[in-house]
């Protein structure tokens, strides 16, 4: 029955800063503002398309999407109403994807509405999209928690450059939701109340949610698991043991669910010698003097074993993988599993095999080119450890590792005038985690194209970031984008994570799953990696 | 001829052997008694990092995660942490970084800021600017500051000096340059009000040089809110370093300092506490010692105060 | 004296306005971006645009213009009109818009300070009415008990980090003892007594941590002042009229040990207002700290730099405060 | 002989003695060893009594004063014996009760008031809180006896001098508020450590009637230590003299004086400079000295004239003016100003002492500081020894400050109390490299030796010595330098006949060896007239007479001179307890408005070089 569990506590180490995810492209944003407006259709948590706002999801079997791939029509319920009574109509749907397509809008998921030429309300239950090319795989706008469908009434003169101004709407968007924000404290907590007019009256079994939002990871899963003062703690990325400690007070459990998420470790492949000045991890400096070699590039892979690194840092939330694209499930290959076991006597082997001798102080090297790297990383006390981890594993095949940490917002930061941002990867190796939006890779697996490799001429913004250049794969990935076939879009994207394994543009080292942690009164959790983790909060409750 | 008569020697025995000014001091200090127990634990902390990586011959870097998060037993005596690694080697070999890094840093500090505060304080004319700058200094926001620092001067450093040295220096520096000017206020502060005193005009009449008046006049009349900043200065820059390692701008992770050994530890209290009892306790004894040597000194040099 | 303030609050705005142009040159330098937080799925060209969008493909000059028009005379003139209830022009005026919220800044600030001006303003007024009493005892039976636990306590409370003792209160308040909560809730209004005892209970931990960390240094600078004057002849004088000895170390021998003291005081209390970073984020206590932090991370640039500046605002005021001080504590320091 | 019954009476020890103190021994701990310093000390003082101690400086007689009041540091020093007030044991009484009786039965004039006296609060203030311990007395009503007690202790504009702090009072004022708050709470016990060594001898005269008076009226009695023998005869009914530590002698002040045994008393009595007796000399007189075993005086050499006129002289002044100003209300506003020196002019010749006496807070340290540029004077001229000192640079200001040295009024405070009086004497030496340390350190050990103080003493610190010790520790330190001219103000003030006869004689020496020219600053006239070659009277910041010694003191011309000279005590004890009755005239302030123009003045020449101003 609707509101009659009382108040809901759900705690984000990461603070929310507002509630609008088109302003703010952030996991967080995304999430709380998931309890409030809503997608047309959704990834469930086994990554299915669950149809949400519409009636079914549209495939080319129903009719939905267009044979050419060019278009798609998605009909909505009847009868959802806004929380403010108002009906949920085409118009709204419409808005949406002008809103984020608006000029000087600065909205953050536009790419979710790349090759959308046009939005129509055929009538006001049906919604028509247009796409400039065959899309072979339609799913992203107004799929998931990145594009919900905001009011139109409410942002309507919020369009474009006027899009930050409209606090009260960004701080209180209206939606068809389970819960209304009832009060939003930015960077602090935020108050939701059950939505009167849910489209289904027993929903929600919570009358409030608070929201609250900062700290740090440990501090939270000790809220949630130890002293017990929320309900639901969101992403618990804390050294297993402490966890387990934690555990022990019987308060609250864990959750798990894995998505696309892999933690990697790039290798260089142009030449990053502080000595070429600007030139350096470009291809100007030419390839990289030691890890040109493909040998190194293995040997590197072997000599990693990825449980320990697991149990040390993740625990529950990680499993060791050998895969850039380690789900779904059907889109995990198991051709490179030979590197899921640490091999250090093959990997010596094969440097030996490739002529690089172990000097007096260990180090191996070859025509004056010494095996040590600087490994770099962003700052966080995982990723220390592993790197600590991996300098120690390296340092049995008699390779070096120079470690350097960069703080999160400078590394992912992109500023051009920073040597320590990943994209300009100034260091031999670099270690972070990746993943792709949805189900889909095909996007993700572009990356590794050609001409996406960062240089001063695009400004440094390449996704390629190991500055891997392959024609055949380049070749691979547009037959991919090409193909509409499920089963063969899946081989595609096997042997294109395939290939770029063995290649070695990188080391994968872990899949990484989300864990979430909830208070042992808490029912209808469904850990759900693939959309907001609060994706079902109108069926939680409390436990009687 | 008067002499003889009038002052025959007054009934003081001509004592004591002639000691030098700092064989005074010297002598003072060892009449301290917390002064020299915090000297010989300094010492003994002093010996024990710089030593007892010979003795306790287990590489701090060394991972053996099977042993991870022990409590102390005879082979890691401290216990070891979530890789493994042996508490006790950490804590001996943080303890080199972090005892030099906060001694350099604190003289930094204390020096850029006492001559901050004793300049502006004695001479009017640059009392203004130098506050100002001092003022600019405090308003000014860390966190971007240590980034633009870092940016601007890390990768020089590093090929000067190579990486370890590049980095000590960095981090001396930035820690030296953003926690002078507490000193400089506060020994402003005294020094204005010590000036106004008439031994100096009476230094000044004997027409003593500027520098040799702040040297000999004015800066032993203020010494005693130095040396309090001095021995917050150690702890605040043995922390300090642990948090520019969050900034990417300390030591690589795999240089253990106290600061970060603590920072590392604190989530495993209820797990392993002996890995935040040590460093905890090192810092602890480190700067309780420094601030029982300052008092030391500073009773020393007073010649009012009580002797211990 | 007077003319003294005068001729320094003149000068604090050419000082102000420089400190202002340095913030916003470091923090335009620094190499940290307002996208930098985004998910790594969003495309750089969607990035390019979020940064246009932010006015930052807008020359440097500009920008910080633009700032200063709109702090100095959009936000005053904001502030004049909802004081008044008049209008002053089409009261259509970009104000300081926080990057990451899109909220106003001001706003923001207004939002956070009460929880911040309890704790950390609560905090420090504590610490200082524990520091100085226990510094004045420490001098005065200087090497006794009393004075080397005070001595223990204060130097361990100073050196062993907020972020230390924050989480060992929280395991033995919260977790075993449930004494307290480990999160604060900034929703809380104190209305009746019961609230009034929840307010409590969530301020102790922190309140507890931060006040410690002040005490200890604060009762170091009053000991050691002490000291210098406890042995000076007016003391003396003072005693032979007979004077009780309370009054004469709290008011002969404090008064005159006031300058460091004062000093110390006044550059804390700005900090106040800048909130207690670590202590705020341990707790949860979301105020003014953790604000400045969570800007600074994001590269929230409008942000920091407005903080920052009122900052700056309050150190030039309090270390004025303090100069003036000096001159009243010290009739022999003139200025003029 | 007017009123000594009482005193008989109370030597007769027939009336329970006020004070009774019984084998006091006092001992300091320096360098690890206890050195005993006040030895098995006896004496009694009756009520109404006054008795005097007097002694060699440095003989303990402050120190056996603080420790009846026990106001010694206590870790550092060891008081053993009895001191019973009242019949009631003090060195057992516990604090509280100790106390109650600090300020109440006994209160204090401590022997120097700069750094007696609080800096940081007013001077009424200090004096009121003197009122409000042990009384229970309104703010207003408490406030109004002060001012009436500024008033009775001669400050000129005592009530709005009420809010004023110590650093701008002039040392012999500073003494005075000393004694106001001493005399604030009325007390049973008076003791009065050198109290008047800083006062003309007109207002010395004055303070002494309004103790006199108090004594009277109240029934107060007084310990009374001073080095004036002027004083003691004329206030003492008994009197005590103390040699190193030991008590040598007690008894009737009449006695002491005629009938003196011990060598240390009749050396300190034959030493003791009586004004007039210069007869017509024109020249300074070295004082004799005496042999303390044998009591034999040694002959004295006869000085020759240093003075060399016709030179240029060596130091020049020019309607030298300072003022300081007064700023009053909330903003601080200028209200006035104190005209501490107005346009004075004088010269000084080589080998030449020119003495400035006058009134207390007439300026005449001002004027001291003012030549030295140590204050900025408003306006003058001053050449010293070929500088133009107003004009000058700071380096070589430096230089120009070798040429003229200062002993300052108040030897405590002129001393770093972190550095040994060993440094501080070397200092200057060392700094204006005039030779190696090891001369430095030679140097200031045969100075030390040559001001009665002994070479071991420079590792001390200042607050080991004794008043009258630290004063020629500071008069050792100006001679370091060799200087041309030396501002000694009250240099001799606070040291024993004996001490100061031989002071005087090495400055003679000096100025007859080194050419010397001295400003000497002194309210003694005794020593003035003994030293100088010329002197200058000051009145209110104006010198009003100036001129040879013999022509001013014979033959006085301005009031104020007049007055000066007819007010010096006369070491006399016949004379004692007779009142002068000068203490109704008004009291004259040199604080004047903010447009206050000071009148134009005539000078008229009485003789050659002695001229004295008119209306
Ligand atoms: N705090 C101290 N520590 C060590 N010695 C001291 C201390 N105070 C005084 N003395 C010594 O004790 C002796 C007596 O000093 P006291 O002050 O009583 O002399 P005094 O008779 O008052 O001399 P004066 O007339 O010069 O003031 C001196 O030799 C002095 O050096
Ligand atoms: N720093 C100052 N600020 C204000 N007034 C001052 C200051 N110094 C001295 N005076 C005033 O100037 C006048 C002259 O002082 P000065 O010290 O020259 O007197 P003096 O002749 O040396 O007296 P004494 O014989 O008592 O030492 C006094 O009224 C004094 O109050
Ligand atoms: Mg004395
Ligand atoms: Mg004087």
């Amino acid at each position: 029955e609707r509101g009659t569990d009382g108040d809901l506590k759900i705690l984000f180490w990461q603070a929310v800063s507002t509630l609008n995810p088109y302003l703010s492209g952030g996991t967080k944003e995304v999430y709380s503002s998931s309890m409030v407006i809503e997608p047309l259709a959704r990834y469930d948590e086994k990554g299915e398309l669950a149809p949400w706002l519409v009636t079914e999801i549209p495939t080319v079997e129903n009719g939905g999407v267009s044979k050419d791939m060019m278009s798609m029509t998605w009909k909505l319920k009847p009868d959802v109403k806004w929380s403010d009574g108002t009906p949920f109509t085409a118009d709204d749907v419409v808005f949406t994807w002008k809103y984020c397509v608006a000029p000087d809008g600065g909205c953050a998921q536009k790419a979710q509405y790349e090759g959308v030429t046009s939005v129509e309300a055929v009538d006001p239950h049906t919604v028509k999209i247009t796409f400039s090319e065959p899309k072979y795989y339609p799913y992203s706008a107004f799929v998931g928690a990145q594009s919900p469908v905001i009011q139109k009434k409410q942002f309507e003169n919020c369009v474009g450059a006027k899009a930050p101004g409209c606090t009260s709407a960004n701080f209180g968007p209206i939606g068809t939701g389970p819960f209304v924000v009832k009060d939003f404290k930015p960077n602090d907590v935020i108050t939701y109340a059950a939505n009167p007019n849910y489209r289904d009256p027993a929903k929600p079994a919570f009358a409030t949610v608070t929201l609250k939002g900062g700290g740090d990871a440990a501090s939270a899963a000790r809220a949630v698991l130890e002293t017990g003062e929320f309900d639901y703690g969101w992403n618990m990325q804390v050294e297993p043991e402490v966890l387990a400690t934690m555990l022990k007070a019987g308060k609250g459990e864990l959750v798990t669910a894995f998505g696309t998420q892999v933690e990697r470790i790039n290798l260089n492949w142009y030449n990053p010698d502080p000595k070429l000045g600007d030139k350096r991890s470009t291809k100007e400096a030419g390839p990289h003097p030691a890890l040109k070699d493909p040998a190194v590039r293995r040997a590197l892979s072997m000599a990693i074993d990825r449980n320990i690194i697991d149990e040390a840092g993740y625990g529950e939330a990680g499993r060791p993988t050998c895969n850039i694209v380690p789900g779904p499930e059907a889109y995990a290959s198991t051709a490179n599993d030979w590197c899921l076991t640490q091999d250090v006597e093959g990997a010596n082997k094969l440097l030996d095999e490739a002529g690089w001798k172990k000097g007096g102080d260990g180090i191996r090297a070859k025509d004056g080119v010494r095996l040590s790297f600087l490994y770099s990383t962003s700052t966080n006390s995982v990723r220390q450890a592993t790197q600590e981890l991996v300098k120690d594993m390296w340092s049995q095949i008699g390779v070096d590792a120079e470690l350097r940490n960069v703080s999160a917002s400078v590394f992912f930061g992109g500023d051009p005038a920073s040597p320590d941002t990943f994209q300009k990867f100034y260091a031999d190796v670099e270690m972070y985690t990746n993943n792709f939006d949805g189900t889909d890779p095909e996007k993700y697996l572009a990356e590794w194209l050609c001409d996406k490799v960062p240089s001063p001429e695009n400004g440094w913004q390449g996704q390629n970031i190991p500055r891997y250049c392959n024609p055949e794969y380049d070749k691979l990935v547009a037959e991919l984008s090409k193909t509409a076939d499920i089963e063969k879009r899946i081989e595609l994207s096997k042997k294109a994570n395939d290939m770029l394994t063995e290649e070695g543009a990188h080391i994968p080292l872990i899949y990484r799953g989300q864990v979430s942690s909830h208070s042992v009164s808490l029912d209808g959790v469904k850990m759900n990696a693939w959309d907001s983790e609060l994706w079902n909060a109108a069926d939680w409750s409390r436990k009687k | 001829m008067t002499d003889a008569t009038i002052t025959a020697t007054p009934p003081v025995k001509a004592a004591t052997p002639v000691r030098s000014a700092f064989g005074d001091i010297w002598h003072q200090f060892r009449a301290h008694r917390g002064g020299v127990a915090g000297l010989v634990i300094f010492v003994f902390i002093l010996l024990a990092v710089v030593i007892g990586p010979y003795i306790h011959r287990v590489a701090p870097n060394a991972i053996n995660i099977r042993d991870k998060n022990q409590w102390p037993s005879l082979a890691h005596p401290f216990g070891t942490d979530n890789l493994g690694k042996d508490m006790l080697a950490q804590v001996l070999a943080g303890g080199r970084i972090s005892l030099a890094v906060g001694v350099t840093a604190m003289l930094l500090a204390l020096f850029l800021g006492t001559l901050v505060g004793v300049l502006s304080g004695y001479f009017r004319r640059l009392d203004g600017p130098l506050m100002r700058i001092t003022d600019l200094f405090l308003a000014l926001p860390l966190l971007p500051l240590l980034l633009v620092i870092l940016m601007l001067f890390r990768d020089t450093l590093r090929a000067t000096f190579g990486p370890e040295t590049g980095i000590f220096i960095l981090i001396v520096f930035v820690i030296g340059i953003t926690s002078w000017m507490h000193t400089a206020r506060i020994v402003r502060g005294d020094v204005l009000a010590v000036k106004s005193q008439e031994f100096i005009l009476a230094a000044k009449s004997s027409g003593m040089r500027e520098f040799r008046i702040i040297i000999k006049h004015i800066l032993p009349n203020v010494l005693s809110s130095i040396m309090v900043s001095a021995t917050l200065g150690i702890a605040s820059a043995i922390i300090t370093e642990s948090a520019l390692s969050f900034l990417g701008l300390g030591f690589p992770s795999d240089f253990p300092t106290w600061g970060r050994l603590l920072f590392d530890g604190a989530n495993f209290l209820q797990l392993t506490p002996s890995r935040v009892l040590w460093p905890g306790l090192a810092i602890s004894l480190t700067v309780l010692s420094v601030n029982y040597m300052g008092d030391a000194i500073r009773d020393a040099l007073d010649p009012r105060a009580l002797k211990h | 004296m007077f003319t003294y303030t005068l001729r320094r609050l003149l000068f604090a705005i050419p000082t102000l306005l420089i400190i202002s142009f340095v913030i916003f040159a470091l923090l335009d330098l620094a190499p940290s971006d307002p996208t930098g937080d985004l998910p790594l799925t969003i495309p750089p060209e969607v990035r390019e645009q979020i940064r246009a969008s932010l006015g930052l493909d807008q020359p440097f000059a500009i920008r910080y213009l633009k700032w200063l028009q709109q702090f100095f005379i959009n936000e005053p003139l904001n502030i004049f009109e909802s004081l008044t209830g008049w209008q002053v022009g089409d009261g259509d005026r970009m104000r300081v818009l926080s990057w990451a919220t899109r909220s106003p800044v001001v706003d923001l600030i207004v939002q956070r300070l009460p929880q911040t001006l309890w704790v950390v303003g609560l905090a420090y007024l504590f610490g200082v009415l524990i520091a100085i009493p226990i510094g004045v005892i420490s001098a005065y039976k200087q090497y006794s008990i009393i004075d080397q636990i005070g001595t223990f306590l204060a130097m361990v409370g100073y050196s062993v980090p907020t972020f230390f003792t924050g989480v060992l209160l929280i395991v033995i308040f919260s977790s075993y003892l449930q004494w307290f909560p480990s999160v604060y809730d900034t929703n809380l209004r104190v209305t009746d007594f019961s609230t009034f005892i929840a307010q409590v209970k969530q301020m102790a931990l922190p309140v507890a941590v931060l006040a410690l960390y002040n005490a200890a240094q604060i009762t170091r600078f009053v000991r050691a002042s002490m000291l210098d004057n406890l042995h000076q002849d007016y003391v003396r004088t003072a005693r032979a009229k007979g004077v009780k000895e309370k009054t004469v170390l709290l008011v002969h021998v404090l008064r005159n040990s006031l300058i460091p003291v004062v000093t110390v005081i006044a550059l804390g209390v700005p900090t106040i207002f800048s909130g207690a970073i670590i202590t705020e984020q341990i707790f949860r206590v979301n105020g003014l700290g953790q604000l400045l932090i969570t800007a600074v991370q994001g590269a929230d640039i409008p942000l920091v730099q407005t903080l920052t500046f009122i900052f700056a605002v309050l150190i030039v005021l309090f270390n004025l405060i303090a100069d003036v001080l000096y001159g009243i504590l010290d009739p022999r320091i003139r200025y003029d | 002989m007017l009123l000594s019954g009482n005193s008989m009476e109370a030597s007769g020890g027939s009336v329970t003695p006020v004070l009774s103190v019984k084998n006091l021994s006092t001992s300091f701990r320096v360098n690890d060893e206890w050195r005993t310093v006040v030895r098995n000390i006896s004496f009694d003082v009756a009520p109404r009594e006054t008795v005097a101690i007097v002694g060699e400086s440095g003989s303990g007689k402050s120190v056996t004063s603080l420790s009846i009041m026990r106001l010694l540091p206590k870790n550092s020093s060891r008081i053993e014996g009895e001191v019973f007030l009242n019949g009631r044991e003090l060195l057992s009484l516990p604090e509280e009760q100790m106390r109650q009786v600090r300020g109440n039965e006994i209160s204090m004039i401590f022997q120097e008031p700069m750094t007696s006296l609080n800096p940081i609060f007013p001077i009424g203030k200090q004096i009121a809180e003197a009122l409000t311990v042990h009384k229970d007395i309104s703010k207003a009503d408490a406030k109004a006896e002060v001012v009436r007690l500024l008033e009775k202790v001669r400050i000129p504009n005592a009530k709005s001098r009420y809010d004023e702090y110590p650093h701008q009072f002039s040392g012999g004022m500073r003494q005075r508020v000393m004694i106001a708050m001493a005399l604030a709470s009325k007390p049973k016990l008076l003791i009065a450590d050198e109290p008047t060594t800083a006062l003309d001898v007109t207002i010395q005269g004055q303070i002494l009637d309004l103790i006199k008076l108090l004594q009277e009226e109240e029934g107060m009695s007084v310990l009374f230590i001073t080095h004036d023998m002027g004083v003691v005869a004329e206030v003492a009914d008994r009197t005590i003299v103390m040699y190193r530590g030991d008590a040598v002698e007690t008894g009737e002040t009449g006695d002491i004086f005629h009938r003196g045994k011990h060598p240390y008393t009749r050396a300190l009595l034959s030493a003791v400079p009586r004004l007039g007796s210069m007869g017509d000399r024109r020249l300074p007189l070295r004082f004799p000295i005496i042999d303390i075993k044998t009591g034999e005086q040694q002959p004295l050499a006869d000085v020759t004239d240093t003075v060399a006129k016709g030179k240029t002289p060596i130091l020049d002044v020019k309607d030298l003016t300072t003022r300081f100003d007064i700023h009053s209300g909330l903003f601080g506003r200028k209200s006035g100003a104190v005209h501490a020196v107005e346009k004075v002019s004088f010269n000084l010749f080589e080998g030449e002492t020119l003495s400035l006496v006058g009134e207390s807070g007439c300026g005449k340290s001002t004027t001291g500081r003012s030549v030295t540029r140590l204050i900025t004077p408003t306006s003058g001229d001053v050449t010293l020894d070929g500088y133009e000192v107003m004009k000058l640079d700071q380096s070589t200001l430096r230089q120009m400050r070798r040429s003229i040295q200062m002993v300052f009024q108040d030897p405590f405070a002129s001393l770093n109390p972190r550095m040994s009086v060993g440094s501080a004497v070397m200092e200057p030496f060392i700094e204006h490299s005039l030779g190696t340390k090891q001369q430095a350190r030679d140097k200031a050990a045969s100075l030390m030796e040559k001001v009665g103080l002994s070479a071991d003493m420079m590792r001390r610190f200042p607050h080991e010595f004794s008043g009258g010790q630290r004063q020629r520790v500071a008069i050792a330190r100006a001679l370091m330098l060799d200087p041309k001219v030396i501002v000694a103000d009250e240099a001799v003030s606070a040291l024993d006949v004996s001490i100061k006869a031989q002071v005087c004689n090495l400055l003679l020496d000096l100025q007859q060896s080194l050419n010397l020219a001295f400003l000497f600053i002194s309210h003694d006239m005794a020593v003035v007239e003994r030293v100088s070659h010329r002197v200058a009277v000051m009145y209110l910041g104006e010198i009003v007479e100036i001129g040879p010694r013999a022509a001013v003191f014979e033959n006085p011309q301005h009031p104020y001179t007049k007055k000066l000279m007819s007010a010096v005590p006369v070491p006399d004890p016949s004379r004692r307890r007779i009142k002068r009755n000068m203490s109704t005239d008004e009291i004259k302030s040199p604080i004047r408005p903010v447009n206050y123009v000071p009148p134009k003045r005539e000078y008229r020449e009485v003789s050659h070089g002695h001229v004295v101003q008119v209306g």
